[in-house]
């Protein structure tokens, strides 16, 4: 059930005594999900909540807590150096939740992951859930439930917000997914639509993209190639100013000036449902499934 | 963050990239000493976070340093996309015989620094790529080995026939790229790199944006930023840690989450109205952020109605309630206020707002629809 | 025929204007080497030899002349770069003749060679031959003698004399090998005796050792596991003092002091038959093929 | 390359390891006023390149500065494996809690930079790996990456279980680490790492070899060089760009690469002589190497008899054959010398000889026999 995670899932928390790894550390428990250790690099022997063994190294929550996720709280200085550990360990997925990690940090730690076999999800990025069987982020749990829909998204609260329209009209998902609105992530659309469209258990998807790179084009190039369940999506920008961030020279290099009426073209182009609006997601859902 | 043209040469300038002498002038005044002292003739360029400046008139080229203070006096307080000229950098001319163009960015599909170079320099380069694309050359630089000597020598010998030149190059491509890396950069570009007639290659322009993000390793860079050329309140956003960007619509947004931020303004739009500003609070649950955030909207005369569209995750409902109800308590709004709150701690979010006077609603496009009419 | 190279090798030679470079360019060509090309930067569109094109990098030699193997003779200083270089512009062979070059930077060397595909022989090594056919490198054509005798050899004079010595006793070679002697090197005895395991037309291997490293050990465990060909070893060394420059450091990072002592105690352990001198491998050939 | 302790000291210091103050002596006069200006107790440590110096009496305590001065007249002029002390450190006594090792080698197998790490410092390494190999730690640095901050703190948490010890010993790490690198080092080791009593982790000893091959990058490195504690005449070889060892065998050995020349003086030994020396002259043709190799075997008093073995491959053997007549011609050679000469220009090297009285042989064992018996 779900991608990526599950019932299997051993859980640590990397920056588990600190404000935000605290708080979802135990709101992650009360989901259900096995939060088998914590780390915090000179707190190893204590114990969080009464019942989680805290490390001192990632390896140590591996070897022996048997841990085999990671999802990092640390403050954006220290998460590529979190991640690196993680990855290192060898455990086999990594969630960065942090938001602000430096882009020269990522483009040395994208490869690293790649080669120790890991996947990476974010970072700045709400993690994941399945809903009814655990979770590894922030998604808050109450607004989920049991279905088939899976949702894949660069956004955090645009998330919440579709996964909330989605529940409301009653319909449920398999599998929540936010990859993060970076410029580097370590899991993209492709990924999340490749493990949909194998997991018996989803029978559409939706896709919530942003203004910036050409991830979504992509990804629809990959809908029309590889994909036999429906997909629908939206991408939030329409009315955005052209980017400030990105310079001319960006745009050469990926073709694209990455503004969302190309991506809803990409979409159309390629038989994935065009939400105008994030309650069309629920029509298009609706018509499709 | 970008940073200016004359401070991008510096840090090139430090990793021993050729850039020709060149001083920032802030009065006409100034400039004309700056031409004295270069000698002979200079150009004079404004420096303005914008493109185009050449062709809104803000560079000129001057034979003599009364000339500067002339071009200094014109390009001094002018407007270039709606930011006026503080400061203009006077440089000597050169004795161009030949034009490239060398740029560094970030490629978020590849993962990798890329290279960029063309022999067509000096013009635009987007230009170039759409009428010419085998006249560019790019290179993805491999993040766990940089850039490697071979790589920059082969750019080298495509830019330029002349081995010197070639040679002279290819070495300045490695400089770049450590100045690039070691600023933090996402951007690095020379447009024009110039051969002079005597053979000699020179960097005479410099653009560099740097990653917002890796500015805490870098405090002399951060030093670079120019409060002035910005938006002031773009800046007091920032400074609050908002992420606010000024626009020209009548309904102002206030949006935890900057996906979820478009998204409203999107909605906005859909509804028939406009958006006055892009407006992401963040995931903080901090009220002194909602209170800073309203400031800014509230002082947009264009504003005509706001709108408050919160899904708390990590953002509490009821610290955002008690944000808004601090913040119309201290600010005298002219407009009407909706207000989408739900997530974490609704409940008491909205009994804090319903206490205080102010309706919430649940759901968005209702509230998007909402605000639009009220700002009619 | 032989090992590595052959009649389809079709070399550029790095470095083809310098002194060692030139001369060792019409010896290999005179041997009747394919030189399809030569590499000086700066010195693109001239001519080596009235016959051989000189391109100003090596991904025009590899374009433009079609090179599929490189040889390296540029100064220490450059070497590192031009292996970079090489493996970068897809050869699959580089054979770098050049000694010196600083171990820091074969560390960086060693893993892109590997990245890319590609086999590096060396660095500081005479290179390789197949008698009769094809040799890239500074081994002198004129000592030997087609044959079916494998000769893999970390030094340089000594398997010249190694060579000589099976020649003058009327015994041939399949292909001689100069693996290099510095502490890290691309391509070591297991490669070698594996690639002569394979060759059909090699009947027997001799080996040439010296003190320092585990390399002979490795390479005997591999042979008594591996090999169904005879193989016969000598090793250089065995009067040498202690390595002055191996600290005690390094002997517990490989759990040896790799004198010849221990690397022939290794050979005789796994079936290799021990030279005490060279003259001895054409004894131990003869009895053993 | 070797290097002193107190040079090592200064590399690591440069690179923020922390590592106690500390002066030279070289004279008994110089390390008691070292002592005075350090204050207190201190260790007068020779600096030779050599181990086992404390076994060998070259590390004293002393309490006050005349002691410091009598400690380092003892220890100045000592003897140890052959080489003259010419040099002492003076460093204070430090308060120590525990004693740790860390070391970093290249790792030929592993083609790697290797970590070492043990809380069994203070002894010697060679026997913690025979006895606890489980209380060393390794840890191969991946050269693309170099070594990663969880790296270092994952040793630094092997060491010690005190937090603070641990931060700070990871931190040294890095910083040894990166002083390694920027020294072009194949070994660094700090042994032993103390923490005092008050818990401060610091570097107490020193030790680095540097590649010779990476020196031309370092000037600063290369002008460590003590060539007054090597073998001057293996000085002298390296400065005619010759690889010399001396031995105490009587058969002098001239030969042109490095594992023909061992083999050589394996075959000396087999046939019942002793080499007198290691010497390569290298892969050039230059005679000049011919007469300074032939000035440094006929200056050693054991040698009975020389051998020139050449194999010509890039060394031509008419380069070799002048170079012997131009050397004997200047030298008086009290001793016989037999010559094996074969390879490129064969014949031209074997007429030279022939013509100035020396016979050339062609076969390996028939030279080293002859040279042997001639010995005797």
């Amino acid at each position: 059930m779900g991608i990526f995670i599950g019932e299997n899932t051993k859980l640590v928390v990397q920056g588990i005594t600190g404000r935000d790894g605290s708080f979802h550390a135990q709101q992650m428990m009360d989901y259900g999900t096995q939060v088998v250790a914590g780390v915090t690099p000179g707190k190893g022997g204590q114990t969080f909540s009464d019942a989680v063994p805290i490390f001192n190294t990632v390896a140590d929550a591996v070897s022996e807590a048997g841990a085999n996720t990671s999802v990092i709280y640390v403050p954006a200085r220290f998460a590529a150096d979190a991640i690196f550990e993680a990855a290192d360990a060898g455990v086999s997925l990594i969630v960065c939740i942090t938001e602000g990690v430096p882009v020269g940090d990522m483009l040395r730690v994208l490869p690293y992951v790649r080669e120790k076999g890991a996947r990476l999800i974010g970072p700045n990025c709400p993690g994941l859930i399945v809903p009814g069987c655990c979770k590894v982020g922030i998604l808050p749990g109450q607004i989920v439930r049991e279905g088939s829909v899976g949702v894949v998204s660069r956004s955090g609260t645009l998330t919440y917000e579709v996964i909330f329209q989605l529940t409301r009209a009653g319909i449920g998902q398999s599998a929540c997914v936010g990859i993060g609105g970076d410029p580097l992530i370590g899991t993209n659309f492709v990924d999340c639509l490749a493990a949909f469209e194998e997991d018996p258990h989803t029978t559409a998807v939706a896709m919530l993209g942003e203004i910036g790179g050409t991830d979504e084009q992509t990804a629809a190039d990959y809908v029309a190639k590889h994909m036999s369940k429906p997909v629908v999506g939206f991408i939030a920008g329409q009315t955005a100013p052209p980017g400030r961030r990105m310079g001319h020279a960006g745009a050469i290099i990926s073709g694209s000036e990455g503004t969302a009426a190309e991506k809803m073209k990409a979409f159309e182009d390629h038989g994935i449902g065009v939400a105008k609006r994030p309650a069309d997601i629920v029509d298009l859902i609706l018509e499709r499934s | 963050m970008n940073i200016h043209e004359y401070q991008a040469r510096q840090i090139l300038s430090d990793h021993g990239v050729p850039v020709p002498a060149g001083e920032v002038a802030r009065t006409p005044d100034e400039a004309a000493a700056a031409a004295e002292r270069l000698g002979g003739s200079v150009v004079v360029k404004a420096q303005v976070h914008a493109g185009g400046r050449g062709k809104a008139g803000g560079v000129k080229l001057a034979k003599t340093s009364d000339e500067a203070r002339e071009k200094a006096g014109e390009i001094l307080g002018m407007d270039i996309k709606g930011i006026t000229v503080r400061a203009v950098l006077v440089a000597p001319t050169e004795d161009i015989a030949s034009e490239a163009y060398v740029g560094i960015v970030m490629d978020r599909a590849k993962q990798a620094d890329t290279i960029m170079v063309s022999a067509e320099g000096g013009v635009d380069i987007e230009e170039v790529a759409a009428t010419m694309p085998d006249a560019i050359r790019k290179l993805a630089v491999d993040p766990r080995y940089g850039l490697l000597n071979h790589q920059a020598a082969g750019l080298g010998h495509f830019l330029y026939d002349d081995p010197k030149a070639a040679r002279q190059v290819s070495s300045i491509i490695v400089k770049l790229y450590q100045a690039y890396r070691a600023s933090g950069a996402t951007l690095a570009e020379i447009n024009p790199m110039i051969v002079t007639s005597d053979g000699e290659v020179k960097a005479i322009d410099a653009k560099m944006n740097i990653d917002d993000n890796a500015l805490f390793r870098m405090p002399e860079i951060e030093a670079f930023r120019d409060v002035e050329s910005e938006n002031p309140a773009e800046v007091r956003a920032r400074e609050a840690e908002l992420t606010y960007i000024q626009l020209d619509g009548n309904v102002g947004c206030c949006v935890n989450g900057a996906g979820l931020a478009m998204a409203t303004m999107d909605l906005v739009k859909y509804y028939g109205g406009d958006p006055a500003n892009f407006l992401d609070i963040g995931g903080s649950s901090n009220p002194d952020k909602v209170v800073a955030a309203l400031q800014l909207i509230s002082e947009d005369p264009n504003v005509k109605s706001i709108l408050f569209n919160i899904f708390g995750g990590i953002t509490r409902c009821d610290d955002v309630a008690n944000g808004i109800v601090e913040a119309t308590s201290r600010i005298d709004l002219q407009v009407p206020i909706t207000i989408r709150l739900t997530g974490t701690n609704e409940e008491l979010g909205v009994k804090i707002l319903a206490d205080n006077g102010f309706e919430a609603m649940v759901d968005m496009d209702e509230a998007v629809k909402t605000a639009v009419e009220r700002g009619q």
